[in-house]
């Protein structure tokens, strides 16, 4: 019983049992359709609470890989006949690539100048995708083929719900196993202290590497998977405010909390839906929310409510 | 063979000679005790030692194995830590968790089986975990294993910091002010541990303004005055020095070696 | 070939005037709290804005002004007061979001308010352009350079030699010190968010009739600031003005001479470059705690 | 009566670190106060300074009661602190960590109570342009001294002034606290070297986990027992 | 007995990078939807709107796109200001199969025929047509391009590259600006220094149009000036501060209304637009407006003659417009011409004396 209630098992237990059950109660796809954002979103701000949350390294840039994983897809794809799993994969794996080769000078910057570094690689990202309109169709877009295996085509949102929804379990599942093993407390010690890490033999920039390479190759999944189940992108999802999307996710969630990451994706992307019928008060009440959740929770939703209710149940 | 060998080792800032032109060997198994004045460059000898600065000139041996130009972690794998006047703790860990980053041995988990979680790595956290609480024991810090580590007060951290270093398994450790906000009664403890340590082999290189402590405990002492080095020898020797007592002792701890 | 760098010149030092007015908020709230404040660019906005609607009710434009910088410095000090000052002690990056969910309030509240609609500003002097060596200046040019000058003369003043100013660099290093001292740290907070939403304004003002004005207009413009404060090194005056200059440079001479379609892509490689040969900016401090 | 502390209870979350705390500092007079680690000094001294907020009791300070007061007030009212960990303003340079140190008073005269300043510790005269983080552990505990002098205080409060000096200097710091308790400075001073601060302190406390322990003159309790093997070591 | 109401579906980029457009599209659409069911409806039926702004993002574009077929269950949808947005959706439109008008601007949406989608802005294909027609009128033949890089601007770009070849025009100097720029003096610089360059156009919207022409005048272009229908507004004209007189753009017969002959078969419904819309938001009217003008009578008139929302009924009769009198021109569609609007359907207008000039 009390394993079952440790953050662990029973976090993926509950979410588990979430995506199993919320199926029952989702009238239509339009559901269905906001359910799989939610999951596609929450893929990509776990692997960024690693980054952000766990390693202490911000990130302004995420959307970029996110697009970049969307774009790589659609082009195998689309325009070179590539299965769709193969295209997801080596997109992944240039996209991992690539963050190998930016981690090191990056990484290298501390804080805000991080921030700017990782914002200023996202912004050429989403330039580039915008200016080479031979190839990506500009800010008009590309289309994207459905997504393929072996003959059998995903179509349609239940069975996207499925893909996506078990992604995010295993994903979350994987996540939690790094963050609590001797890697996973490295992490956190080169956001405690760098150099103290170092000195008891942290290879901190092997460590910083590893995780943005990590938080790299889920954003470009997550925006593989993107790609084909909406079946045409822009070149907006890699611009500068979908990367601050992603990491309001990780702040409102609760940084350095993996189910955290889920909630705030699951927020953010639920609640400009309700908004949505506010018209012209939409922006209004969207940037209030924001403001009053990290205002009166602080460390972001999960940790902060767990505070709570650890006090109620002294 | 000498654990720590440093030869014509400088290091400036600016226009000032933090440490210039430094020698000195440290014999294996010893307790080596460096003072000096505040601001005399016994920080900046640790640090150029560990890797956190490079010198701008000068070499060091370690173990015969000359190891200039090497990170930190490089050197923590050669049996090579230490611990920090300005503290630098983990602070968003608890307590355990961070003398367990120590005896983690992070560079030989494969991530694979980390991501899987493995028998192996299970294994590996249990062995941490329990050498972790066995060391926070051994400093003292029993009190404190479920507690995080930001609400230690000062003087448990220092100790804190002692356990994650000797988590490492180091064969030469650096203590930089251990005793500081220690009562006596305390600092006796840290006697003690420091003791303790050098029994099991550990070469233990020591900076401390605790003259009891110093000059009780210490195997050698060096002697730095503004980056300079002033006088090398037992306790006896140096708490003789007029130099010495001149430019750092006072008058009043002149000769407490005896005392101790 | 000369009259024509000269030409991209002052397109650079205008546009990089404009993002140093943007950046000189960043540094000041810094300043005080080692917060970004991602609302910046909105206050710049509701300089332009607030001074367009009083003027078409009927204000003459200095009054116009006045009361638009007043609205702006009221809001920013509404902002530290009911959102930053009670998260005080929250991580940075929470306090970042918040200024985030700030900005899309207010864009959101200017929308309501005013209107989404782009509108004009008539330049202070005129708008015929001054002819030098060939290259031709808008007297608005001037005025923004010349604004930004003595507005980053004031607060190199402020910071390097007023006690208050001292006061709120000490509030961002060591809150804990700074009460210990008696520097009412809460009152940096708002002096410095009003401060920068001050500053801001008048950038906005001053660039309004450059830029036309409008709800969204503060947010590229924020983003550009933004990035010209970190390349010039946060919390320094000096350091917003030379990064803004930086970028504004190098995004006018690579559209000029390399490739308008890569500019922004070149100017945002080049403050990485920046950033790699000099981790803290130009003129950053260098890392000053040891251990 | 300078301060008086009445049943002072202090918490960090649900952790309470002072149980009713009472003690008294009477104008002019040098009070010690000693304890292990983690006995709530530094808890006690961040409660006066109102940086610390206080979870029950009372603070009166020259018979107002100031436990709501906000920390700058209290400075402005003459309660000035060194802290545990020296608290430099680390990019600052040593002269504007001491201007800072008079906020609240006039410029002109701080800089006269500089030259005193420099004078005890010529270390820092030398380094007036240094940017205080990077100076050595020592000099970083002389400015933070240093700075709360600065504020020329009714009460002065020193969390562990001498730790990291070398002893040279400790005794220089000792000297110190005794001329300006001469000059009739009210200091309450926390001190791990319970010896030295005992023998210049007039009376003592001793904490324990957040309780006094044991009041009582300073002579008389380095003749204690209890304190002798706690604090002592002898 | 009440009748169930006519379910009308909008999503339209009222924030964002295109809420230049997208405001005054959604302005119109609640203002004659209003009008509409003020006068009985259709069909004997009230029109019920639900309308979504998606802030010019593709993503949210097709999550209100799904939301609004199957939650709000609507029997026609509007919108997709930009072309990115349009696109967005044409799959989960086509699969619901049901009508579809969009606001956006490039042919790629009705090029080729879908069998759902229509729109009813001139494509940018028409316009940059219109300009080199007018160009070569008067011996242009070698211009310089500078465009954003937005949709828009960049479709339309692409365009006048398309069609240089076919239209005799030549391309000497292409340049582009960022989004926000607030300063276009280099690339016009470049452009004023290229060689044998007799003409200058303009491809974007917003305020670097009133940028680009301020610049022009300050760097003391003389070369004639061309901009397109994105500039379409008196605010282009006003942000210029003065620098607008003289620059020339294809736009929608709506702009000059007033100068219109009074046999202009578009000029009695375009006053009537211009009109209601000043009167009701007490701003001048752009031809974006236009856009969502005619979408929303396009789809009345064919449910009106359909007699029922049964949507392949509805989808074939605004198939089968014909002769339609919109804001943005007279509307003829076929089976494998889903705008139907032509080159006439523009007239090139002049900016003089701060207001709109109509040219012959
Ligand atoms: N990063 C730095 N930048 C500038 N000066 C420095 C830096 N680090 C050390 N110093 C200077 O070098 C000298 C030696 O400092 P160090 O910290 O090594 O002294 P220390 O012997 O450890 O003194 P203490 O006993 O007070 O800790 C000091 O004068 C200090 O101000
Ligand atoms: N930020 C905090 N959060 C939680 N508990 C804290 C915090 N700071 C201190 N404590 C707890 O309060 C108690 C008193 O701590 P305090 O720092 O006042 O002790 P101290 O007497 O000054 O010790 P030292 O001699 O080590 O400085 C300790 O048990 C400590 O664990
Ligand atoms: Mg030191
Ligand atoms: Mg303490």
């Amino acid at each position: 019983m009390r394993a079952l209630l440790a953050p662990r098992t029973g976090g993926l237990l509950a979410l588990a049992i979430v995506i199993a059950l919320l199926p029952a109660v989702l009238p239509n796809n339009f559901y269905f359709n906001v359910a799989i954002l939610v999951g596609l979103n929450a893929i990509v701000c776990v692997g960024l609470n690693l980054l952000i949350g766990y390693a202490g390294q911000i990130s302004l840039g995420h959307a970029g890989f996110f697009g970049l994983g969307a774009y790589a897809s659609a082009l195998l794809t689309g325009s070179y006949g590539w299965p769709s799993l193969a295209a997801l994969v080596v997109g992944a794996a240039a996209v991992g690539a690539l963050a190998f080769l930016l981690a090191r000078p990056i990484l290298k910057l501390k804080g805000h100048y991080l921030a700017m570094g990782t914002l200023g690689m996202g912004v050429i990202i989403s330039i580039v995708l915008n200016q080479e309109a031979g190839l990506t169709g500009g800010p008009d877009g590309m289309p994207v083929p459905a997504f393929e295996v072996w003959g059998w085509t995903a179509y349609g949102e239940r069975t996207w719900y499925w893909i996506v929804g078990g992604t995010l379990l295993v994903t979350t599942w994987l996540a939690l196993n790094l963050i609590e093993s001797p890697i996973g407390r490295a992490l956190r010690a080169i956001h405690g202290s760098e150099i103290a890490a170092e000195v008891i033999g942290v290879k901190t920039e092997r460590f910083k590497t590893l995780v943005f390479v990590i938080s790299a190759v889920l954003a470009s999944v997550g925006g593989s998977m993107f790609a084909h189940y909406s079946g045409f992108i822009t070149p907006s999802e890699a611009e500068f405010f979908h990367s601050i999307a992603f990491v309001t996710m990780v702040v409102l969630g609760g940084m350095a909390s993996i189910f955290g990451s889920i909630l705030g994706a699951a927020i953010l992307t639920v609640l400009p839906q309700f908004l949505a019928v506010l018209h012209d008060y939409e922006t209004l009440v969207l940037g209030a929310v924001m403001m009053s959740v990290m205002i009166f929770l602080p460390k972001g939703l999960l940790p902060s409510l767990a505070e709570l209710l650890r006090r109620r149940s002294l | 063979m000498s654990a720590l060998t440093v030869a014509g080792l400088s290091k400036n800032f600016g226009g000032l000679s933090a440490v210039s032109e430094l020698s000195f060997t440290v014999e294996e198994g010893q307790i080596f005790s460096i003072i000096g004045p505040n601001g005399a460059g016994k920080t900046t000898v640790f640090n150029l030692i560990t890797g956190v600065y490079r010198p701008d000139s000068g070499r060091v041996w370690l173990h015969g194995e000359e190891i200039g130009g090497k990170p930190p972690s490089a050197l923590a794998g050669q049996g090579l830590t230490r611990t920090f006047q300005n503290l630098q703790i983990f602070f968003n860990m608890s307590a355990l968790e961070n003398v367990m980053v120590g005896a983690d041995r992070t560079a030989e988990t494969g991530f694979a089986s980390a991501l899987l979680r493995l028998p192996a790595v299970r294994r590996r956290d249990a062995g941490a975990g329990k050498q972790a609480v066995a060391l926070m024991e051994r400093v003292g810090l029993a009190a404190y294993l479920g507690a995080d580590a930001a609400s230690l007060p000062y003087g448990a951290l220092k100790r804190l910091e002692i356990a994650r270093a000797l988590a490492t398994r180091p064969k030469l450790l650096l203590l930089d002010e251990p005793a500081a906000g220690l009562n006596h009664a305390e600092t006796r403890e840290i006697d003690n541990l420091i003791r303790s340590i050098a029994e099991d082999g550990v070469t233990v290189i020591l900076v401390e303004h605790d003259m009891r402590l110093v000059m009780g405990i210490s195997d050698r002492i060096l002697v730095l005055d503004r980056g300079v080095w002033l006088a090398e020898g037992s306790a006896e020797e140096v708490g003789r020095n007029p130099d010495v007592v001149r430019a750092y002792l006072g008058t009043e701890f002149a000769g407490s070696a005896d005392a101790a | 070939m000369s009259s024509q760098f000269l030409q991209f010149l002052i397109s650079g030092i205008t546009v990089g005037a404009t993002y140093a007015l943007v950046g000189l908020g960043f540094s000041i709230v810094y300043n005080s709290s080692q917060v970004i404040n991602f609302a910046q660019g909105e206050f710049v906005m509701i300089g332009g804005m607030a001074t367009v609607f009083l003027m078409a009710a009927g204000a003459p434009m200095p009054l116009a002004i006045a009361l638009a910088v007043l609205l702006a410095v009221v809001i920013g000090f509404a902002l530290g007061k009911f959102a930053i000052e009670p998260a005080r002690g929250a991580p940075v990056v929470s306090i970042i979001i918040i200024t985030i969910g700030a900005s899309i309030f207010l864009r959101g509240a200017a929308m309501l308010v005013w209107d989404r609609n782009l509108h004009h500003m008539p330049a202070f002097s005129g708008s015929d352009p001054i002819d030098i060596g060939g290259a031709a200046l808008l007297p608005q040019s001037v005025w923004v350079v010349g604004g930004m000058v003595i507005i980053v003369a004031a607060l190199q003043v402020f910071f390097s030699h007023a006690r208050i100013g001292k006061a709120m660099l000490a509030t961002a290093f060591n809150p804990l010190a700074a009460q210990l001292v008696g520097i009412s740290t809460r009152g940096m907070l708002l002096l410095s968010f009003a401060l920068a939403a001050g500053i801001g304004a008048i950038a906005g003002i001053l660039i309004a009739p450059i830029t036309l004005t409008y709800a969204g207009v503060g947010i590229m413009l924020g983003l550009k600031g933004f990035s010209a404060a970190i390349v010039g090194g946060l919390g320094n005056p000096m350091g917003a003005v030379a990064g803004g200059l930086v970028v504004g440079i190098a995004e006018a001479m690579t559209a000029g001479y390399i490739s308008s379609a890569y500019k922004d892509a070149v100017a945002f490689l080049i403050i990485l470059a920046v950033l790699l040969i000099r981790p803290s900016g130009l003129f950053g401090r260098r890392e000053s705690e040891r251990v | 009566m300078l301060l008086e502390i009445d049943n002072l209870v202090c918490n960090y979350g649900r952790i309470r670190a002072l149980h009713g705390v009472s003690l008294s500092v009477e104008e002019g007079e040098l009070v010690a106060l000693v304890g292990a680690n983690g006995a709530g000094k530094t808890t006690l001294l961040r409660c006066i300074s109102g940086v610390q907020p206080a979870g029950g009791g009372a603070i009166r300070f020259a018979g107002d009661d100031i436990i709501a007061m906000a920390p700058e007030r209290r400075v402005r009212l003459g309660i000035a602190q060194a802290p545990e960990h020296r608290q430099v303003f680390g990019p600052l340079s040593v002269t504007d960590n001491l201007l800072l140190g008079g906020y609240t008073r006039s410029r002109a005269e701080v800089l006269q109570d500089m030259e005193k300043a420099f004078a005890m510790f010529p270390d820092l005269k030398q380094r007036r342009r240094q940017a205080a983080g990077t100076l050595s552990g020592g000099q970083q505990q002389m400015l933070a001294i240093s700075r709360a002098l600065m504020a020329r205080p009714r009460l002065l409060l020193l969390d562990e002034p001498s730790m990291g000096l070398a002893p040279a200097l400790v005794a220089e710091v000792f000297d110190a606290i005794t001329a300006l308790r001469d000059a009739g400075v009210t200091i309450l001073l926390v001190e791990q070297n319970a010896f030295a601060a005992l023998s210049v302190a007039k009376r003592g406390y001793v904490i324990e986990t957040g309780r006094i322990a044991l009041a009582d003159t300073g002579a008389a309790l380095l003749e204690d027992d209890s304190v002798k093997s706690a604090y002592l070591g002898i | 007995q009440a009748q169930e109401p006519i379910k009308l579906g909008v999503f339209l980029s009222a924030t964002g990078g295109a809420a230049f457009l997208g405001d005054p599209e959604k302005k119109t659409i609640e203002l004659y939807v209003e009008k509409i069911n003020a006068d009985g409806g259709l069909l004997g039926r009230q029109v019920q709107l639900t309308i979504y702004d998606d802030g010019t993002k593709a993503k949210e574009a097709l999550t209100f796109v799904k939301r609004l077929i199957d939650q709000d269950k609507v029997d026609l949808i509007i919108g997709g200001t930009t072309t990115g947005n349009t696109m967005a959706v044409i799959n989960e439109v086509e699969q619901a199969g049901l009508p579809f008008i969009s606001l956006a601007g490039a042919s790629v949406i009705i090029d080729p025929v879908k069998k759902w989608v229509f729109k009813t802005p001139h494509t940018d294909r028409l316009a940059v047509q219109k300009i080199f027609t007018d160009m070569k009128a008067r011996g242009l033949t070698k211009i310089g391009l500078l465009a954003g890089s937005g949709g828009f601007d960049k479709s339309c770009a692409g365009n006048a590259r398309a069609l240089m070849e076919s239209e005799g025009v030549e391309i000497l100097a292409d340049e582009t600006h960022g989004a926000g720029d607030t300063d276009m003096t280099p690339q016009l610089t470049k452009i004023k220094n290229t060689e044998g360059v007799q003409a200058f156009l303009y491809c974007g919207f917003g305020a670097p149009t009133s940028i680009v022409a301020k610049n022009y005048k300050q760097l003391g272009i003389t070369i004639p000036h061309y901009q397109t229908h994105g500039s379409a507004s008196v605010r282009f004209i006003k942000g210029a501060d003065g620098a607008a007189e003289g620059v020339r753009l294809p736009a929608a017969a709506l702009l000059v209304v007033d100068s219109l002959p009074d046999s202009h078969p578009q000029k009695a419904i375009a006053s009537a637009y211009k009109a209601a819309y000043e009167d009701g938001y007490k701003e001048p009217i752009s031809t974006f407006g236009g856009h969502a003008y005619d979408a929303l009578f396009l789809a009345a008139e064919a449910i009106k003659r359909a007699g029922s929302l049964d949507k392949e009924a509805v989808r074939s009769e605004i198939e089968k417009t014909n002769g339609f009198i919109g804001v943005d021109g007279i509307f003829t569609m076929s089976p494998d011409d889903h705008l139907g609007l032509d080159n006439d359907s523009f007239v090139m207008v002049e900016v003089h004396d701060g207001g709109w000039k109509l040219q012959e």
